[in-house]
């Protein structure tokens, strides 16, 4: 099946299309399943002005914190953006935009975009700084602030494996943002540990369906781990 | 005397039912985990994907792929459960996880919780605590009752931006355990040691005193 | 852990609470994932005026169908209820009330539901018979209309194997409605073909996490098929 | 001569192109799936929870657990992936699949298609078809261009309460292939021997005709 190969063989393949100005979904937990080189490639290609929505921009030097040290991103869209002295120096400078969005709503609001949903309420928000602006509205005797959904030109994805038709599964807790982030992605972008033929993930496995995947690119990670915690 | 952060942590862990889903917020929350009572068992959500967070892995099996909400390295319990954090949201918002406990700043007489932004310093951002303190019933909140500069943290009123509005019933502090009803803190417990008086004093927001308070009771 | 041993072994227990009038929220596809014995505990029970949000009525005789026999519904909310006489008969009779809801709207509604959302803007149906007294609002230029979501006293859910912790896994196509149901219940009970011990399940596969869940109990299924086709 | 519901089906697969994700009606555009090109591949979706739907099972592999979105037993495509009603829907309400294929009652010129309910006939549900016709940006409508009683189905305005509103781009007939274009049906191709005369009488709504209508070409 020709028409469903969705692996691409090189960076420059995967981001193709990638321009100024665009917003870019990506998954990931702070450094946890964050496709390590397709941020690299978004370095090497220069592009400028971007929208990221990401529940965390990485750290100073890896993740997402790279594409601060060029100044690409203009806005970043995330719960939570500490760590990193970089993102803080150009907030305060003026230079880069913070919207600050609630993890769940984060979540629920990729996933809405790439479901069709322009919008929903939820409780979360309410009566703080977040719901300031946006409309507000009781169902049953509780009140709850009306969210718009997010898609982007490109959501880029880390998975554990894929096969050739973009069917994925995720590893551990590197699952997180990744499925919403692959729905909602005009063009989405998996970058995986390994690439498997078709069949070789059973059907019911699979947590993100191909249809939703454009190209998959065999990557290589470094995994850093953000903060190391044992028993012993 | 007023409590430790582990005895504030050893006080929270005794509201846990056996067969609670609970999720403890970095800090002393998750100090909590470590008093549960011998005789029950609670499984802990973490907000990130995962039901049944198991302790730190050895130096062994550290895994890049296997992390908490605080994004440090953990392990998953026996018959723990991982998936997105659209799931994982759709627990906590939907009301599914049933004990919640979280820091904060500020903690009013109506139940209103301070928690991630004070204005004039960098606002990192506010993770799951919006959507946590948005979805649960049983929310307690650990503090200590004053700042640094001995001014209390149970208000009237929240000075700080809000994380969530009339969400909050119980509040345990460095000095007692106080329930938030009809607009007061009302006085359940002291700190073995502490008086009344200390606490009214360092009290802000409308207390309710009733009758004889009893001190905290550790095993 | 005694506290989340979720078995139970009597239908009785499974369904104790249900009480007349209450809001039944099933899984199953016509009559593929069906609680099968929970169905038949409901009938048993005689439990009457329950309003059924199911995404069919099962058959005459079988399915959500045998409930129809001492009219213990009074209403459904499905997205199609051919294939059943008696439904017919108690619906021109007015013995019977139906809620057509679009199928991904109903999923929808399930999952809002579970997840705290109260309601969400869809397309589905703006214009239509669907939208009628419903608000509709448009979001980059298209028309959506306002859906509120659905929870339930109960959820009767059929799933392949569950833990005692109530973890579940579907097999199969029979997956369908069953993992919305199962979060949108105040009472989610969850009958299986077989229960494992917790750990035999590996956390990443499973579909329900035991936290939406109740009750588990072991069944027996007849499984019947509503239409064979084969390609010999 | 007028199409047979084969030949429709024919028709309708050379719309088709190589990797769409397909969703496929009940009836003549199920049939659709038989006559996919030779040098294309299609992966079907069927709305109850399953991508990449294959032929019907062998008798001997029959499984109650395996149905399509018509209730009907089938297999499993290599490569296919299956998941909950919610997840399907969000493929097709989120415009995820490229080709869906429906019949139905009516289609006026503006785009409109009736084709779950007739009034006074009992009322059976619409399953997903107000979903899809929502959902998708390239649906077929594959019908006869007239009822039984020789009364056009494609309309100036539907009678019939509506499925979906200015949605519907193309419609195949037995008689032919019209695209709906700013308020008006432009006839694209013709059946074999069928005259635009013979169209043009059985059209209600507005239709356009352009130059010489081509025949369609069956290979």
């Amino acid at each position: 099946m020709a028409g469903f190969d969705k692996v691409v063989s090189s960076y420059q393949e995967a981001m193709a299309g990638l321009q100024d100005n665009m917003t870019v979904i990506a998954g990931g937990f702070g450094l946890c399943g964050i496709p390590e080189g397709l941020i690299a490639e978004i370095k090497n290609k220069g592009t400028k002005g971007l929208t990221v929505v990401s529940n965390n921009c990485g750290i100073d030097g890896f993740g997402l914190g790279i594409l601060l040290e060029d100044k690409q991103i203009k806005k970043m869209v995330s719960s939570y953006v500490g760590e990193n002295a970089l993102f803080e120096k150009q907030l305060l400078n003026g230079e880069l935009e913070v919207e600050l969005t609630p993890q769940g709503t984060l979540a629920e609001k990729m996933r809405a975009g790439g479901a069709g949903i322009p919008a929903f309420y939820t409780a979360t928000g309410y009566g703080t700084p977040v719901g300031e602006g946006k409309e507000s509205r009781e169902f049953n005797g509780r009140q709850y602030i009306l969210e718009e959904s997010i898609t982007g030109e490109f959501a880029i994805v880390k998975a554990w494996k894929a096969d050739r038709y973009g069917n994925c599964i995720y590893r551990h807790t590197a699952q997180n943002f990744n499925p919403m982030a692959a729905t909602a992605g005009k063009i989405t972008v998996v970058e995986v540990e390994e690439i498997v033929e078709p069949g070789e993930l059973s059907p019911t496995e699979i947590q993100t369906p191909g249809i939703y995947v454009d190209r998959v690119i065999l990557g290589q990670f470094e995994k850093r781990i953000e903060k190391i915690t044992t028993s012993d | 005397m007023s409590l430790s952060r582990e005895q504030i942590a050893q006080r929270v862990a005794q509201e846990f039912n056996d067969g609670d889903y609970v999720n403890l917020g970095i800090g002393i929350p998750t100090l909590a985990a470590n008093y549960v009572p011998a005789d029950i068992e609670v499984m802990l959500q973490s907000e990130n994907g995962l039901l049944g967070m198991g302790p730190y892995p050895t130096k062994a099996s550290v895994d890049a792929d296997m992390i908490n909400a605080g994004k440090e390295t953990v392990t998953a319990a026996t018959g723990a459960a991982i998936f997105s954090s659209a799931e994982s949201f759709a627990m906590i918002r939907g009301g599914h996880v049933d004990v919640t406990v979280l820091g904060a700043f500020e903690v009013d007489q109506n139940g209103n919780i301070a928690s991630y932004m004070i204005p004039g310093k960098l606002v990192k951002g506010m993770g799951g605590a919006m959507d946590l303190v948005a979805g649960a019933d049983n929310i307690i909140i650990t503090m200590t009752h004053a700042n640094k500069h001995g001014e209390s943290k149970l208000l009237t009123q929240c000075t700080l931006p809000l994380t969530g509005v009339s969400c909050i019933t119980k509040v345990i502090t460095d000095l007692a355990y106080m329930e938030i009803e009809n607009g007061e803190f009302v006085l359940k417990e002291r700190a073995p040691g502490v008086s009344v008086e200390e606490i009214r004093s360092k009290t802000a927001g409308q207390l309710r005193v009733d009758g004889d308070i009893p001190e905290m009771n550790f095993v």
